[in-house]
């Protein structure tokens, strides 16, 4: 059973564990000093847990990490305390802090591939702390980890022991780091968005464990993340914080259904799911807000959207299937094992114009493989794939590079997909350059009207991509995928990467322009939420296979896939 | 830039060494008098004589050319070979790659000084060109290395997949994305480069099969000055000192580079 | 240390030395001896390449080869004469024929007697190609090298005709040409006599040799050994050796042993002239400063036209300040020269050098009146850093003095040779020749004779050759001597080689020691050291 | 483990034979007569000797013959008889042993050093230390090697007189220190700058603050966490700068009169002696593909990520 309930725990609110007062955080950067958080309140309670909710640079992760004395270099608490058991932890001797930060207080970070050491063996790794405050012997410390494995749900914790982190999955990484923090027994767990890297199935696995150990142990948890669906699910209080503020603080039920503060609705209303499905999400205007005071531009009409798809069919993919030899391919002098894997098995599909076919499955599922098929990076191994009925297969090089400007693809971190060094105005001109359309001045000119029309200013044009925040680089992506006029757009997780108010702009901005350019669109993404808010069809993927696809509405009320019961089970809702 | 300075005011030694060879008088490395043998610093010859009599002041600053120019031109050579092979070797990796690594392995396997010595013997013609050209045979596998590795890693990022699927060709991509997003840590070693070029240079010469006279350099004032530097130091000390801050200013300027092109610096130069 | 990669000619490498200043330090010439074997042993520095094989067929002569070893005669030192050292007498009548005489009593370190069978044997030995010893062409004096090494085909003898054994103590040899120098040249090692067993099998005693000098080594050696020790030979026939012990130190390369000497790792150290500045002003120790036995010249490739005229050749040689090349780039350490050789050599103090003079407008002049010149000219030499820094010095005077631009390089050694030989060299070439034996004559027929085994300058005059002929036929060695200088003088006149120096060496000691004097081509006279 | 040992000992077959064919072409193309070389210049060589010199040393064979007769010979562990018919094997297995305790010397000298003070520097960046090794290693760079070892020679062997100025007669550790420190030299800067960057890199790493969230003292961080993955890249450099120690060795054995393999070789090269030239030039590669080899599975041990069967 993957649901997960929370419950309420009934401890001494009177006492908090931790208590935060007037926290304030400050980064040395080139231009200066700047405020990471401002007077930051805050109290953990054994048995309860404490959700701190906000986008990134909101400053969440910096008060977690002035807690524990890991703030990055150049970060640095400029006021403030943080009492432990009524003691200010900041004020103490590094000796004495010691014997707080681990034993008092523990922390899982977020990417737990990062947080552990990969050359030393897990059991180590979790043992370690407790080893070095209990003086444990290295054979009981062994014993501990095992217990502690076998604890957070890892089979056969006997072999587990000895392995590497990079012998893990992500999921049962996570479930290692948890066993390294509670080696030392805390009072106190701060969780920095340990789930958000996981496929959902895994995250409400880890969310359910959480919620036990608070409930064994009594640990009062801080628990950070971007997610309403998390904060639903395991809150006792929220606190959303915004630009180093608290913009708003209360009890889950509270600021989940009758939020205070216009942000704190905006973020809920700007998730994007089935339930609003089709329809223009409301958007928090980066940048503009400092401080408590933060624009939100509410949708101009609450109607549905959503584009009417054609008849002419603009790719179809028949029984299209790849293998990739593995790794270990053998060397110079002789082939490679026989070892291969099937990425993609048969797959079918057929995208009209002016139609988006969402494609939903977890990590590993064989839809970025399918993804490149269809753009043409990748040949496949088995079946075909027609774009605007010429088979790519059957085509000289030079008919395929014409064939497949029809087609273009947006990859999923635009932090990677644009170079560098090219400004945005030149990364845009490139595929306009590569095939010869038009001359400087008249590329200049489309260069700004692609700008225009993924909603940039023309002097967006001469910056570079990390002068861009997240959005915006995404738009130029976007951008660029439109400059040769195609038909289709294969988008593989175009949101995933952004924060909840960006990926609703993201997504007002690709519905809108599927609405004036008859765009015909590939969505791909784990996020059943926005699939269900932007596809007229679903495909579900597991395994390299197609196990279901439909209509959106039969897929979300009637899934008839075990896999895709499964998939929906783990969804978490506000 | 600062660290600019000096390396800048050695290319201009190095490009017209005339007029600071002359600031106490005597500028012509060659107008030497056997009287003059090893004769202490005086005045107008701060830095003494050389063996053969001529004014070693005047021969250390002409010396700067030869070893400043096979400094860098070893370094252009070098970085030039690390950029094309590290780039094709990482770009199309399979029968491309094996061969760029093999060959290295082969190069990296002789040991450089025995090979230089082997080969330099060999050609027997001991000027600027062959010298430079022997750096390089036995220079270039370490920056490619670390050009390969470099270019691997950007011919795996996104936007070099994204180039291919809006159609850019392979020679495109490698030198609009690839190369220029790569090049960057080969920078920095080239920039230290220069200055270890210089001092190999000098040490082929102290074999007896670098440069030779009456070629003026650094490599063979130091040569001909090991026979009695024990009587007369200055011999040995003033290009010994020309060549360390020559060295230093490449390595200052290299670091400084590296603190530009990575602001974290955090990342290794490998 | 890299100076010495370029190896010079071969006798250059041993650093050779005879002592022409040679100079008995301490006069007394007794033989204080130390006989208690406790005290350390004198450590003596030599270098690996004197020590690989000490076959006399092998062996090139350095002082440590005449620990071992003693020849027919032996070449004094003090005196620059040749005496009987094995042989009782040596003579002939018409200089071809010899009848050679040994003393009765020598011994081999094994006890046996040496015979006159161990001299035939040694040589039969070096003069079979089969062996291919270094010293074969040395064997080519005797009659009947020619049938043992026939320029095509097999061999048709096994043994040289010319050397006949009469009894034990005497022997007749043959020899191709008249030859009134021979006792000069049975004084070299390679002549020397081996045992019975050492004719059989000579590789076992390569470096385990059974000699029959004033010291022997009790067991043999590695290649590679640090130290060798080695002992008086008690039943020695000869002047009996100083010491009771020699500790013999190898050094790959001789560079180092100048540091060694001043921390007082080494007793005795032949040092290079580099280091002689430094030795004189410290205090450690005391120096003895020897003049090779050699000549540094400038040779001129007479088959360029451009040297093909007599006048140029001697405008160039005389535009050089052989007094300022060694007084201020060589410190002193070598003299400047008059002659083709030291002057201790027999003859060398007879020869007149008429282009080793110093007259710079004079050379002008006479490079005007010859056509003055045209272009660029290159000297050349192989890689050694005295040779470089003269032949620099050098080409700095030819600019000065002339007005001609001159450069040098440099090339290995080898290079430079096949050059020559091939003709392919178009410049003025800087080179060593050490002398083959004490003798004028041998520097004058290297380097200047038509069949000259150092005639780089392809120079041939049919009268220079016929003088040196008479002088080698001359009817007693005075004689010899005189005909030998004055051919020499012919040649020099004709300048196909000018004469620059004779390089020096030094002998560095420690203090209590005392005769230290310098051996025939071999650094010091090991035999000679004596404490007190 | 085992299947990619043998792997990477036949993909090291192509690089031995690559290496090795190339010394004998550049030995086979050395300027000069070997046979007069042998004899020495000012000897006369009488045609039969030279008859059977080049007979005893197949000197007239093509080159590729003489190539192929040296490899077979190789095979069977046959180094073959240099010039001056000395058996190569025995110049080889006499200089091996001083070579090698040379070099190894020199490379824990420059493990110690490099590592150690890069150590320092990384872990207190910013710091007197810091300062001292990065002014220090820069300086260094810049002091041509010979320089740094005439000066060691005459400082501690002469005027101190802790060390002996040369030879090895003293044996290990005093007659190798100050060679193998001058062999050192060479590697300490590029060593120490590259262990600081190492751990400048991961001293800001997620587990690092995992284990500052464990409250583990900063002893153990910087050894069990930050050093113990910083020392990845070191050790991979630490195996390639073999080569470059054992090419330093002709230097260095030249100037302390060390009788190792640098001298042979280099000796050997001014006397044309070929087949000295290419033994030790062979053994040379060997030795630095088994490093190398060494150096991989090492690595396998240091870094559990990397999968040895995974690597071609």
């Amino acid at each position: 059973m993957t649901s997960v309930q929370a419950t309420t725990a009934t401890t001494d609110l009177a006492t908090p564990v931790v208590r935060v007062r007037d926290l304030s955080i400050e980064f040395a950067t080139r231009s200066g000093r700047s405020t990471a958080v401002k007077k930051m309140d805050l109290d953990l309670h054994p048995g309860r847990t404490l959700a701190v909710l906000g986008e990134s640079g909101s400053g969440k992760s910096a008060t977690a990490r002035a807690i524990m004395g890991v703030l990055p270099p150049g970060g640095s608490v400029t006021s403030g305390t943080v009492e432990v058991h009524g003691v200010d932890l900041l004020a103490m001797r590094p000796k004495e802090q010691r014997r707080v930060r681990g034993p008092v207080v523990g922390m899982v970070f977020q990417d737990a591939q990062s947080a552990l050491n990969p050359v030393l063996p897990v059991g180590y790794q979790i043992a370690e702390g407790a080893r070095a405050h209990r003086g444990m012997s290295r054979k009981a410390g062994r014993e501990l980890a095992i217990d502690l494995l076998d604890r957070v749900g890892i089979a056969d914790p006997r072999r587990a022991v000895d392995r590497f982190p990079h012998q893990f999955s992500g999921g049962m990484r996570q479930r290692v780091m948890i066993a390294g923090a509670l080696a030392i027994d805390p009072e106190v767990l701060i969780a920095d968005e340990p789930t958000t890297a996981l496929d959902v199935t895994v995250q409400s696995q880890i969310l359910q464990l959480m919620l036990d150990l608070r409930d064994e142990r009594g640990l009062a948890l801080m628990f950070i993340t971007h997610d309403m669906g998390v904060v639903a699910t395991i809150a006792d209080e929220v606190l959303v914080m915004y630009d180093g503020h608290v913009l708003e603080r209360g009890t889950r039920d509270q600021v989940l259904h009758a939020p205070e503060h216009a942000y704190t609705r905006a973020l809920l209303e700007s998730v994007p799911s089935a339930d609003n499905r089709g329809r223009e999400l409301p958007v928090v205007a980066a940048g503009v807000g400092r401080g408590e005071v933060v624009e939100v531009i509410e949708p101009e009409s609450d109607v549905e959207v959503l584009s009417r798809p054609g008849n002419d069919v603009v790719v179809r993919a028949q029984g299209v299937g790849r293998d990739f030899s593995l790794a270990s391919g053998g060397d110079w002098w002789r082939p490679g094992r026989a070892g291969r894997t099937t990425a993609v098995h048969e797959v079918d599909l057929t995208v009209h114009a002016g139609e988006t076919l969402g494609v939903v499955g977890e990590s590993g599922c064989g839809k970025s493989t399918l993804a490149r098929m269809l753009t043409g990076g990748l040949a496949p191994t088995r079946g075909r794939v027609e774009v605007l009925g010429r088979d790519l297969s059957a085509l000289t090089r030079g008919e395929r590079l014409e064939v497949l400007r029809d087609v273009q693809l947006v990859h999923q971190d635009p932090s990677s997909s644009l170079d560098p060094r090219l400004s945005a105005g030149a990364a845009i001109a490139e595929p306009l350059v590569v095939h010869g359309v038009g001359d400087t001045a008249s590329r200049r000119a489309r260069v700004l009207e692609l700008l225009d029309l993924v909603g940039l200013d023309p002097d967006h044009a001469n910056r570079l991509p990390h002068q861009f925040s997240g959005g915006q680089r995404q738009r130029v992506e976007v951008a660029r995928a439109l400059a040769l006029e195609p038909r289709l757009l294969v988008l593989d997780e175009p949101v995933s990467a952004l924060d909840v108010s960006v990926q609703a702009q993201v997504v007002n901005l690709l519905m809108r322009l599927q609405r004036e350019l008859d765009l015909a669109y590939v969505f791909i993404s784990h996020d059943l939420g926005v699939v269900g808010h932007m596809s007229h069809r679903v495909l579900v993927m597991n395994g390299g296979r197609v196990v279901e696809e439909g209509p959106v509405a039969q897929i979300e009320d009637d899934p008839r896939h075990p896999y895709t019961s499964q998939l929906l089970a783990a969804v978490l809702r506000p | 830039m600062l660290p600019a300075l000096p390396v800048a005011l050695i290319l201009v030694v190095a490009i017209a060494p005339g007029p600071f060879a002359g600031i106490f008088g005597n500028g012509d490395p060659r107008v030497c008098d056997l009287a003059n043998s090893r004769a202490d610093p005086r005045p107008g010859h701060p830095f003494g004589f050389d063996v053969q009599g001529c004014d070693l002041w005047a021969n250390v600053v002409w010396g700067t050319r030869s070893s400043v120019l096979i400094g860098i031109l070893v370094t252009l050579g070098v970085l030039i070979i690390a950029i094309v092979l590290g780039t094709l070797a990482a770009y199309f990796r399979r029968w491309v790659d094996m061969l760029v690594s093999r060959s290295l392995d082969i190069v990296l396997g002789f040991p450089a000084l025995v090979g230089m010595v082997v080969v330099l013997t060999t050609i027997g013609q001991r000027n600027a060109f062959t010298v430079s050209a022997v750096l390089i045979l036995f220079g270039w596998p370490g920056m490619t290395r670390v050009m390969r590795g470099s270019a691997l890693a950007v011919v795996d990022r996104d936007y070099a997949d994204a180039a291919r699927g809006y159609g850019a060709s392979s020679w495109r991509v490698m030198w609009r994305h690839v190369v220029p997003n790569a090049i960057a840590p080969v920078l920095v070693l080239a920039s230290l480069a220069v200055g270890t070029m210089i001092t190999a240079e000098s040490a082929l010469t102290f074999l007896g099969i670098g440069l030779q006279q009456p070629a003026i350099s650094w490599g063979v004032q130091l040569n001909s000055a090991q026979a009695g530097f024990r009587q007369h130091l200055h011999l040995l000390l003033a290009p010994a000192l020309f060549l360390s801050v020559t060295v230093l200013s490449f390595v200052v300027f290299g670091e400084a580079i590296r603190r530009r092109l990575d602001p974290s610096h955090q990342r290794s130069v490998r | 240390m890299p100076r010495s990669l370029a190896s010079r000619p071969r006798s250059a490498v041993l650093i050779a030395t005879v002592a022409a200043t040679a100079l008995t330090l301490s006069s007394c010439g007794g033989s204080a001896e130390d006989s208690s074997s406790d005290i350390e042993p004198v450590v003596v520095a030599t270098t690996e390449g004197a020590m690989t094989d000490m076959t006399p067929g092998m062996s090139q002569g350095s002082n440590v080869d005449y620990a071992l070893f003693t020849p027919l005669t032996k070449y004094d030192a003090s005196s620059g004469d040749v005496e009987n050292a094995v042989a009782e007498s040596i003579e002939s009548e018409d200089q071809v024929h010899w009848t050679i005489t040994l003393e009765e009593g020598w011994t081999f370190h094994d006890g046996s007697p040496v015979t006159a069978q161990s001299f035939a044997d040694s040589w039969n030995l070096a003069a079979d190609p089969a062996n291919a010893m270094d010293n074969n062409g040395q064997m080519v004096i005797f009659e009947g090298y020619d049938e043992l090494n026939p320029v095509e085909g097999e061999p048709t003898a096994t043994e040289l005709s010319g050397v006949e054994v009469v009894d034990d103590l005497t022997l007749e040899v043959t020899l191709t040409e008249p030859n009134q120098l021979l006792p000069y040249r049975l004084s070299s090692t390679a002549f020397s006599p081996i045992t019975e067993e050492t004719a059989a099998d000579p590789a076992e005693f390569a470096r385990a040799p059974i000699g029959n000098g004033p010291f022997m080594v009790e067991e043999g050696w590695e290649l590679g050994a640090q130290d060798v020790t080695l002992t008086r030979f008690e039943d020695y026939s000869g002047d009996a050796a100083g010491l009771e012990q020699i500790q013999l130190r190898i050094y790959q390369d001789p560079s180092s042993t100048y540091t060694d000497f001043q921390s007082g790792q080494v007793d005795v150290a032949l040092i290079e002239a580099n280091d002689l500045t430094a030795a004189e002003e410290n205090s450690s120790g005391e120096v003895v400063e020897v003049t090779l036995p050699a000549l540094i010249y400038l040779g001129f490739p007479t088959w360029d036209d451009r040297f093909a005229d007599v006048d140029v050749r001697t405008a160039i040689a005389t535009a050089i300040d052989r007094d300022a090349i060694v007084d201020q780039l060589l410190e002193g350490h070598g003299t400047a020269a008059t002659g083709l050789s030291p002057d201790v050599l027999a003859g060398a103090d007879q020869v007149d050098c008429p282009t080793c003079v110093y007259d710079p407008e004079g050379a002008a002049d006479l490079l005007e009146s010859a056509g003055g010149w045209d272009g660029p000219l290159e000297l050349q030499t192989y890689a050694d850093p005295v040779n470089e820094m003269v032949l620099q010095a050098i080409a700095n005077q030819l600019s000065d003095n002339l007005g001609i631009d001159a450069t040098m390089s440099t090339a290995p050694i080898g290079q430079v040779y096949d050059n020559l030989r091939a003709e392919e060299s178009d410049g003025p070439f800087l080179l060593y020749s050490g002398a083959a034996y004490p003798h004028v004559y041998a520097q004058a027929n290297a380097l200047m004779a038509t069949t000259g085994g150092l005639n780089m300058t392809k120079f041939s005059d049919p009268a220079f050759d016929e003088a040196l002929s008479g002088a080698k036929a001359a009817a007693d060695l005075e004689q010899a001597a005189q005909q030998a200088a004055d051919a020499a003088e012919i040649g020099l006149a004709e300048a196909p080689i000018t004469p620059i120096f004779y390089p020096s060496a030094g002998i560095v000691h420690s203090e209590g020691l005392t005769n230290i004097q310098a051996e025939l081509l071999g650094g010091v006279n090991i035999a000679a050291i004596e404490r007190g | 483990m085992l299947g990619y040992i043998v792997r990477r000992l036949l993909a090291s077959v192509p690089v031995l034979l690559g290496t090795t064919f190339l010394i004998f072409v550049a030995v086979y193309a050395l300027p000069g007569d070997p046979i007069t070389a042998l004899a020495g210049e000012d000897q006369t060589i009488s045609p039969a000797v030279r008859r059977e010199l080049t007979e005893r040393y197949g000197l007239d064979d093509p080159l590729l013959v003489q190539y192929v007769n040296y490899l077979t010979g190789l095979f069977v562990g046959d180094f073959g008889v240099d010039f001056r018919g000395v058996e190569v094997s025995y110049v080889i297995a006499r200089a091996w042993p001083t070579t090698v305790l040379l070099a190894l010397t020199a490379w824990v000298l420059m493990a110690v050093f490099g590592i150690g003070l890069g150590a320092i520097a990384g872990l207190r960046p910013g710091g007197v230390v810091d300062g001292a090794v990065l002014a220090a290693t820069t300086v260094l760079i810049g002091i041509p090697f010979f320089v740094v070892a005439y000066v060691g020679q005459i400082v501690f062997g002469l005027e101190f007189g802790w060390f002996p100025t040369s030879g090895t007669r003293d044996g290990w550790p005093l007659s190798y220190v100050l060679p193998a420190a001058s062999l050192a030299i060479f590697g300490v800067p590029e060593l120490a700058r590259l262990t600081r960057a190492s751990i400048l890199e991961n001293r800001y790493a997620d587990y690092v603050h995992a284990a500052v969230a464990k409250g583990l003292s900063p002893m153990r961080i910087a050894v069990r966490h930050v050093l113990r993955t910083s020392l990845i890249p070191v050790v991979s450099m630490l195996g390639l700068s073999l080569g470059g120690l054992l090419g330093g060795a002709v230097l260095v054995e030249g100037i302390f009169n060390v009788p190792g393999l640098g001298y042979a070789i280099f000796t050997a090269i001014g006397q044309q002696n070929g087949p000295v030239v290419v033994g030790i030039g062979s053994l040379v590669v060997l030795v630095f593909l088994g490093v190398n080899l060494l150096v991989d599975l090492m690595y396998g041990v240091l870094d559990p990520r990397v999968s040895l069967d995974r690597r071609g």
